[in-house]
């Protein structure tokens, strides 16, 4: 388990190392210039030299490499250009939608697919089986996209049940703030349900057809019994692995909904900041995300050992 | 009176007949031994009485336990008799136990299941009482241990305790030792007599090891293609042999071979103080990888077509060190030489080609996409100026020819062969480029017994026709002391005992070999059985 | 959220007989871009301006709703003779939202700001006329430029040339500071801003408490936010196609106006083919307005022939010196020697009248064998490769800037249209006050570049608004970009 | 099982029938304008209507479909080209250097936000189909690399490999003649679900704007014209809607029923 533990965290500490240059010299390469984005067509060279130089644009990149992840391990992670605010205030103003919203939409997704995946496996190849395996696929090809426009056009237009989009903050209630999430949870709960709920039955069902299951009815136990006791704690490794990569997935994948629903989370700021090259937001966030993909990664690992007790025995 | 009775059983497994007319009794305290060769139908019979058949099983007949027909009752009866009157103990205990719970808790979910008023701390009592019954005291093995840091031979204990925590009447056992080493095994088969003889428990024994059934059941039955073809008394049905498949499955089991006469010793291979070690896990995050040594200095030779045995049971480092002398892995120290030359580290492709091998398992020898004579072509990869058109075409012919299949077999895959036809495929493969060295590695050990001794005879036969040298890896005694010359005993990766089979077997030198011998279940003699008057 | 308290609140208020206008005394209005700062004088944003012109800064002069330039913070001003020296009085009793006193060493502070050598101010060289500016006494003020200009109140008006405070400065981007009617309380980023009434304004009190700006950037977010009715208004509606549902919906009224922006298909004139008249004029034939007028922006928006606004005073119709004849166009690339036409690029920014009119444009060009590869682009990247690089063969852009056909007078401007005579008339413009010699030199200007086919000219692009029915004193047009809340009521 | 395979196939052969089709006819052309036909709801004339331009629906989605296919395609053909070899070579190399840096490399790509980059990617290079397949393709490279690794982990365990090895077969020969071909049932499955989750990404990539970019129509486009004139002509939406749907189920109906078919532990059942 040490060693494991030292090994994950070396392996951590490259990646993000590695991370941090890939997306530099990604976001560096774009063509754009964020001193002349914010001063528009009438600008002239001196000006945008000033601003250039007020946003210390004017130094060389591998000084600005070092300055920013210099920043980002003493915890600042810069200035926007454009909003001229601390982006490590803007990140936390964004995660207070985007952080609920993966967790509404993982959440929800958890709770369909479970025991959707649950019920298909202990009636595999009946019609109940048929039934849900039909809707996962359904779910998995429908784009989440299309599907938001058409909650937005059933449940707030026609309907009027649901606000088309925004997002007040929690100061007006955690019910108004679930309330308002509740469109943009579903549309991104709803593909994830369906490929975590494909996971649990095929999960189950290799589990039962293992030995042990075998021996578990010998025992004496029913076919439910034996799936409740015996099955689901085994099946449980693929369906975590699979909820970690939707968590990680949901906090940046619903830059589209957000766009669809207005939402003021982290994927429309990265979207907002591409288009304005605010270079030094679109690389905290990207390098942001990565390290939460990679922490997420990490805790599903240990969450395997909390389940897993073979994996707890290699001290 | 039956405990358990049988009538008339049929079996059908999505209309495919599996058992047909099975009639069977086993009484209170005794113990029934069902026998045969694999598809025989001795597991179904088993899993008929557990009522625990695969989807698209219909069964018909009767089967009465304590007079009550097991086939009539509903799902929540048979799941109530299940584990209370009725226990069960599987073929392979690294997987019968569920993983992530501890030995504890899976032997108190039987108590508990059934007996609703046993709280946590009855059951744990009575589950600490099971354990110790069947030799895992939880003072040496605590509750609280996963089944992972167990042996095979533990967990085995831990399916036992299970299937007896409640005094079931009726214990049945699918090959529950089949699986592991002898030694292991004769413990196992001495804890089940006594469990049985303590409570008066009915005990069914699945196995297809007749040496097992001789010593251990009151009854036999012996099946043949979902039929009993005979059963009796346990002397009676050994002395009588009344049904002619139970002549040939006795005869098969004691099958010895004629070897021809071993050439003058001429050194062949010659191994020297070898050591292989590979790196363990860490003990803590800055600790150096301990090595684990699983050859410790093994020295021997191997002379010109002499037939050497290796023995040992699972972990004694026999595969690691037959993986080194075939060069599969790096060695760490000492030496291996071929007729003089080094193949220790690397091996040239002019030595390569006189070392072939034959594996134990029959269906992953092979590519299962390619045709025979693609398969058994592939060492030629190893000649500077491999056969070409006609000459290959012969070579195949003459390979196949060898190991008793026919020249047109080249043309098929792999799946449409038997698994005793495999393992001749596999020798064809080895001998296809004239090695002056066959491997055996567990060469027959997954075979029935006829099939095992007519692959045997085919060894002798090449023997006799080629002048094989061969070094045969196994961990079944018997067979090593009909095929091999010398033998070789291997413990804890060292070489304990080396001598002439018939001297070794006859008076072991060395406690360990000692101990396998004594272990090893063993045929009673027959001849001596007929001269008794019944 | 707010709204099922609010109709509980009304519902309440109409039972007991009292004005419904009691609750009504706030608005939320939309608009597609939220600012990325709230200073109006060191970005190009349009989206600061639509925020805190008139609202929370004020100028020395100031727009009116219908393009009209009257005194703001300057009650009155004298011109000298020579056209020089411009000298503003300052309104009285002025104070900033943080209490201080707003007076002439403020603007002093203001329009130095605006042309210092360090500056980034947008507009920057619209103050760079300006040689001096002093201060006479705390209530009056002295310009002094270089030579005459006939659009320094014009200029003055302008959201970069409003009056700020030295004192908080510091913090203007976030925490702004003016003297307009609102003050800034708050700013949930990515989400709205939220003004409210300033109790010691100067001038008239305005009819809403506070205003929530809200920035819903996505057409179809635009949509369905106002059909839900969470928003009030929404100011510069991006998707045109739906304002017919709207028209048809008692709930809404909508609002056609004008905006500044000339929406041309500019060409880049040193570029061959371009720099053949010939190829630049069969262009203009090639281009059916009315069907890019219907087809990309749903029928809003007026064509124009030249590059001038319609509703402007000194506007002549050229419409017809462009008129939509592909055999023509096919003729004069003949004659230009391109009759198998030739291959172009399209750049095409993100506004749907650049990309809808721009697949358009592209089918019309290929009907007369001209292929323009359409490659869309974000605005950092039109600016560095088509503004800066002038790397670039077609785009289509709306050129927003109020009277902006001095650009054409710039040979090293993106489409870098070269005509010395009409630099020379640009500067005699300049110089020039009269407003009636004014209107004869832009119509002279207007038909020189139509003349010359210097860019494709489209449409003037049409200022849409929604509101709810009740909201009255919305701008219809947008003579420079502003929300301008004083004029804003509830109907009663 | 094998309804799921014939309907997947059926599905997916549709849409390649109707790609194909469009090589050669098309109702209409579908880059043809009739700007005063706009938004007409499907009638004999125009079978699916026509879009806001007045061009005509089917036209566009026929040719659509051949967008989609072929960035879908070469995106899973970059993924398989270069994810493949690098999952052999670990499996060859299990433990080595070589494994763990072509391992570790997966990961890191794993852990990018793919639509982020995407998007990045396509500010550096520009929209357009090209790109929006260098987008897609990285992000398959990594899971044709598990899935080969995956497979051949346990192969090199199996005895016939090393009977190749005693034949002398080095590692990158024994990857070539025996791991790739038993790995290939995986590929082939794992291919299907990369290219129906290629189609999706495209289809998201050109809503964004950063795929195909006119004239050639792309679904994903044409529900990004049509989003905001859902409720004026429902059709716009609707028909590549339903087009993506159909599409991706189809590849992933055929993609479960290969999978039954090929799967390995049946076969060995049938031995």
């Amino acid at each position: 388990m040490g060693t494991y533990l030292l090994r994950r965290v070396l392996s951590l500490v490259v990646s993000l190392a590695l991370a941090s240059v890939v997306i530099f010299a990604v976001v560096e390469i774009a063509p754009g210039d964020p001193a002349r984005f914010m001063l528009g067509v009438n600008a002239q060279p001196d000006t945008v030299a000033a601003l250039r130089a007020e946003l210390g644009l004017d130094q060389g990149k591998v000084a600005r490499y070092l300055a920013w992840v210099g920043g980002m391990l003493s915890g600042d992670f810069g200035t926007s250009y454009t909003y001229r605010t601390p982006v490590a205030q803007m990140v936390a103003d964004r995660l207070q939608v985007s952080l609920p919203l993966a967790g509404y939409a993982l959440v929800l997704s958890v709770l369909i697919a479970l025991p959707a995946g649950i019920y298909a496996a202990a009636r595999r190849g009946r019609p109940g089986d048929v039934a849900v395996m039909g809707a996962t696929q359904l779910g998995i090809a429908i784009p989440n996209f299309w599907f938001a426009m058409m909650l937005v056009l059933i449940f707030a237009i026609r309907l009027r049940w649901f606000n088309a989009g925004g997002f007040a903050g929690w100061d007006a209630g955690l019910w108004a703030g679930l309330h308002a999430l509740t469109l943009p949870a579903i549309a991104l709960a709803l593909p994830q349900a369906a490929i975590l709920a494909r996971v649990m039955r095929s999960a189950l069902l290799d589990v039962l057809g293992e030995d042990f299951m075998r021996t578990a009815r010998a025992k004496g136990l029913t076919r439910g019994q034996a799936l409740r006791r015996h099955g689901l704690r085994n099946a449980l490794i693929p369906v975590l692995t699979i909820i970690g990569l939707q968590f990680s997935f949901l906090l940046a994948g619903g830059i589209i909904i957000e766009q669809v629903f207005y939402l003021p989370g982290l994927g429309r700021l990265i979207f907002q900041a591409i288009s304005a090259r605010d270079l030094i937001v679109v690389e905290s966030v990207v390098m942001l995300l990565v390290f939460a993909v990679i922490v997420v990664n990490f805790a599903v690992d240990l969450a395997y050992v909390a389940v897993d007790p073979r994996l707890r025995a290699r001290s | 009176m039956s405990l358990l009775e049988i009538r008339n059983l049929h079996l059908t497994i999505h209309g495919t007949p599996v058992l047909s007319g099975i009639d069977l009794d086993i009484a209170p305290g005794e113990i029934l031994a069902v026998t045969g060769e694999s598809g025989s139908g001795k597991s179904m019979t088993a899993f008929s009485v557990m009522q625990l058949l695969p989807q698209g099983a219909r069964a018909s007949g009767a089967i009465r336990l304590d007079g009550q027909d097991l086939l009539s009752l509903s799902e929540t009866q048979l799941c109530d008799l299940r584990g209370r009157a009725m226990g069960m103990v599987f073929q392979e205990p690294m997987t019968a136990l569920n993983p992530v719970q501890s030995i504890g808790q899976q032997v108190m979910e039987t108590i508990r299941i059934h007996d609703r008023s046993a709280d946590a701390q009855a059951a744990r009592a009575r589950a600490h009482d099971v354990l110790t019954r069947v030799g895992l005291p939880p003072e040496r093995f605590p509750l609280g241990r996963y089944p992972h840091e167990l042996s095979g031979g533990q967990r085995q204990r831990v399916v036992i305790a299970m299937a007896i925590a409640l005094r079931p009447r009726l214990l049945i056992a699918d090959e529950p030792t089949t699986a592991l080493d002898v030694t292991t095994q004769a413990q196992i088969l001495e804890l089940l007599k006594r469990l049985v003889a303590e409570d008066g428990m009915a005990l069914m024994m699945i196995t297809h090891d007749l040496a097992v059934v001789a010593d251990l059941a009151d009854h036999i039955a012996v099946m043949r293609n979902g039929e009993v073809v005979e059963t009796g008394p346990t002397r009676t049905v050994l002395r009588d042999q009344t049904h002619p498949y139970t002549r040939m499955l006795f005869a098969a089991s004691r099958h010895a071979v004629d070897l021809p006469e071993a050439p003058p010793p001429v050194p062949l291979l010659k191994v020297t103080d070898l050591r292989r070690s590979y790196p363990g896990a860490r003990p803590h995050p800055f600790a150096p990888r301990p090595r684990i040594e699983a050859v410790r200095g093994v020295s021997f030779a191997l002379h010109r077509g002499e037939r050497l045995g290796l023995v040992g049971e699972s972990g004694c480092g026999k595969s690691t060190l037959t993986r080194a002398i075939l060069g599969l892995d790096p060695v760490q120290g000492g030496s291996i030489h071929l007729n003089g030359d080094s193949i220790t580290q690397h091996v040239p492709h002019a030595l390569r080609r006189q070392i072939q091998v034959v594996f134990q398992d029959p269906f992953g020898s092979f590519n299962p996409r390619h045709r025979v004579d693609r398969l058994i072509t592939e060492p030629f990869h190893l000649l500077d100026d491999p056969p070409k058109g006609a000459a290959r075409r012969n070579a195949v012919a003459d390979a196949l020819d060898a190991v008793g299949l026919k020249p047109d077999d080249a043309m098929r895959y792999i799946h449409e062969f038997s698994g005793g036809q495999r393992q001749r495929i596999a020798i064809a493969r080895a001998l296809i480029i004239r090695p002056q060295l066959i491997v055996f590695d567990e060469a027959v050990s997954a075979l029935d017994v006829s099939v095992r001794a007519r692959i045997l005879d085919l060894i002798a036969d090449l023997c006799r026709a080629h002048g094989l040298t061969y070094l045969f890896i196994s961990h079944d005694l018997s067979v090593v002391r009909s095929v091999t010359d010398r033998v070789l005993v291997m413990q804890a990766g060292q070489i304990v005992e080396d001598g002439a089979t018939d001297h070794v077997f006859a008076a072991p030198r060395h406690p360990y070999t000692q101990t396998l011998i004594d272990a090893a279940p063993v045929l009673p003699d027959l001849p001596a059985l007929r001269n008794e008057t019944p | 959220m707010t709204r099922p308290h609010l109709t509980l609140a009304l519902t309440l208020a109409a039972s007991l007989g009292a004005g419904a206008a009691l609750a009504q005394s706030t608005i939320t209005i939309a608009q597609q871009l939220e600012p990325p700062h709230l200073d109006p004088t060191s970005a190009a944003a349009q989206a600061i301006d639509q925020v805190v012109y008139a609202n929370i800064f004020e100028g020395l002069t100031r727009f009116q709703g219908d393009g009209s330039i009257t005194p703001a913070l300057a009650k009155s001003w004298t011109i000298s003779d020579d056209g020089l020296t411009y000298t503003f009085t300052l309104q009285d009793g002025v104070t900033f939202h943080d209490g201080s006193v707003m007076d002439a060493e403020d603007v002093k502070f203001s329009l130095d700001r605006a042309r210092a050598e360090d500056s980034t101010n947008a507009q920057k060289a619209l103050y760079a006329g300006i040689t001096d500016v002093s201060v006479i006494d705390p209530q009056t003020v002295a310009v002094t430029l270089a030579e005459p200009n006939g659009s320094l109140l014009f200029n003055l008006a302008w959201g970069d040339a409003v009056i700020v405070a030295p004192e908080s400065i510091g913090d203007i981007k976030t925490a702004p500071i003016g003297t307009g009617p609102y003050t800034f309380t708050n700013w949930v980023q990515g989400d709205r801003i939220e003004l409210s009434r300033n109790p010691d304004y100067w001038g008239a009190a305005p009819a809403l408490d506070s205003a929530t700006f809200k920035f819903i950037s996505d057409p179809t977010a635009a949509f369905a936010a106002v059909m839900a009715e969470d928003v009030d208004v929404f100011t510069g509606f991006p998707a045109p196609e739906n304002l017919v549902q709207f028209d048809a919906d008692p709930r809404f009224q909508v609002l056609v106006g004008s905006t500044e922006g000339e929406t041309i298909l500019s060409t880049n004139n040193q570029q061959p083919p371009f720099d053949n008249p010939l190829v630049r004029q069969a262009l203009a034939h090639a281009i059916d307005r009315q069907a890019i007028i219907d087809g990309a922006m749903f029928g809003y928006g007026t064509p124009i022939g030249t590059h001038f606004a319609p509703h402007n005073p000194a506007y002549v119709d050229l419409t017809g010196q462009s008129a939509y004849d592909p055999d023509k166009a096919r003729a004069l690339l003949a004659e230009a020697g391109l009759a198998e036409g030739f291959e172009t690029t399209l750049h095409l920014p993100p506004p749907s009248y650049a990309r809808r009119g721009g697949e358009i444009i592209a089918a019309q060009l290929a009907q007369v064998g001209i292929t323009a590869e359409i490659i869309n682009v974000e605005w950092a990247q039109w600016l560095e490769t088509v503004f800066r690089g002038k790397d670039f063969g077609l785009t289509i852009v709306s050129h927003t800037e109020p009277m902006d056909i001095g650009i054409y007078a710039r040979p090293d401007y993106y489409f870098q249209y070269d005509n010395p005579d009409f630099q020379a008339l640009m500067a005699t413009l300049t110089a020039t006050t009269d407003e009636a010699e004014r209107s004869a030199l832009l119509a002279q200007a207007q038909q020189m570049i139509a003349d010359d086919y210097v860019n494709g000219y489209l449409f003037q692009l049409a200022q849409l608004s929604v509101a709810k029915a009740g909201v009255e004193g919305l701008w219809e047009n947008a003579p420079t970009a502003a929300t301008d809340l004083s004029a804003i009521r509830w109907a009663k | 099982m094998t309804r799921t395979l014939i309907l997947g196939g059926l599905l997916s052969g549709l849409v390649l029938a109707m790609a194909l089709l469009s090589l050669i006819w098309t109702p209409y052309d579908p880059a043809a304008m009739a700007i005063p036909d706009k938004l007409q709801p499907p009638d004999a004339a125009h079978w699916l209507g026509t879009d806001h331009f007045g061009r005509d629906m089917a036209s566009m989605i026929m040719v659509g479909a051949r967008t989609s296919i072929a960035v879908a395609l070469v995106a899973v053909g970059i993924g398989m080209g270069l994810g493949v070899p690098l999952g052999l070579a670990a499996a060859a190399r299990k433990g080595s250097w070589l494994d763990e840096v072509i391992m570790r490399g997966n990961d890191l790509i794993f852990a990018f936000p793919s639509l982020v980059i995407a998007i990045l990617i396509t500010a550096v290079f520009g929209p357009g189909a090209i790109n929006a397949i260098i987008a897609i393709g990285i992000f398959n490279i990594p899971v044709f690399a598990r899935v080969t690794r995956g497979g051949a982990l346990p192969l090199w365990e199996r005895d016939f490999i090393l009977a190749a090895r005693v034949a002398g077969k080095s590692r990158t020969r024994i990857s070539a003649e025996h791991i790739l071909p038993n790995v290939a049932n995986l590929l082939i499955v794992q291919g299907t679900i990369q290219f129906s989750l290629g189609i999706l990404a495209e289809a998201g990539l050109s809503y964004v704007g950063l795929g195909a970019q006119p004239p050639t129509p792309s679904w994903g486009r044409m529900l990004a014209d049509a989003q905001t004139m859902v409720s004026l002509a429902p059709h716009l939406a609707l028909v590549p809607g339903c087009a993506i749907i159909l599409t991706v189920l189809g590849l992933n109906l055929m993609g479960d029923g290969l999978r039954d078919a090929l799967d390995p532990r049946l076969r060995q059942v049938r031995r």
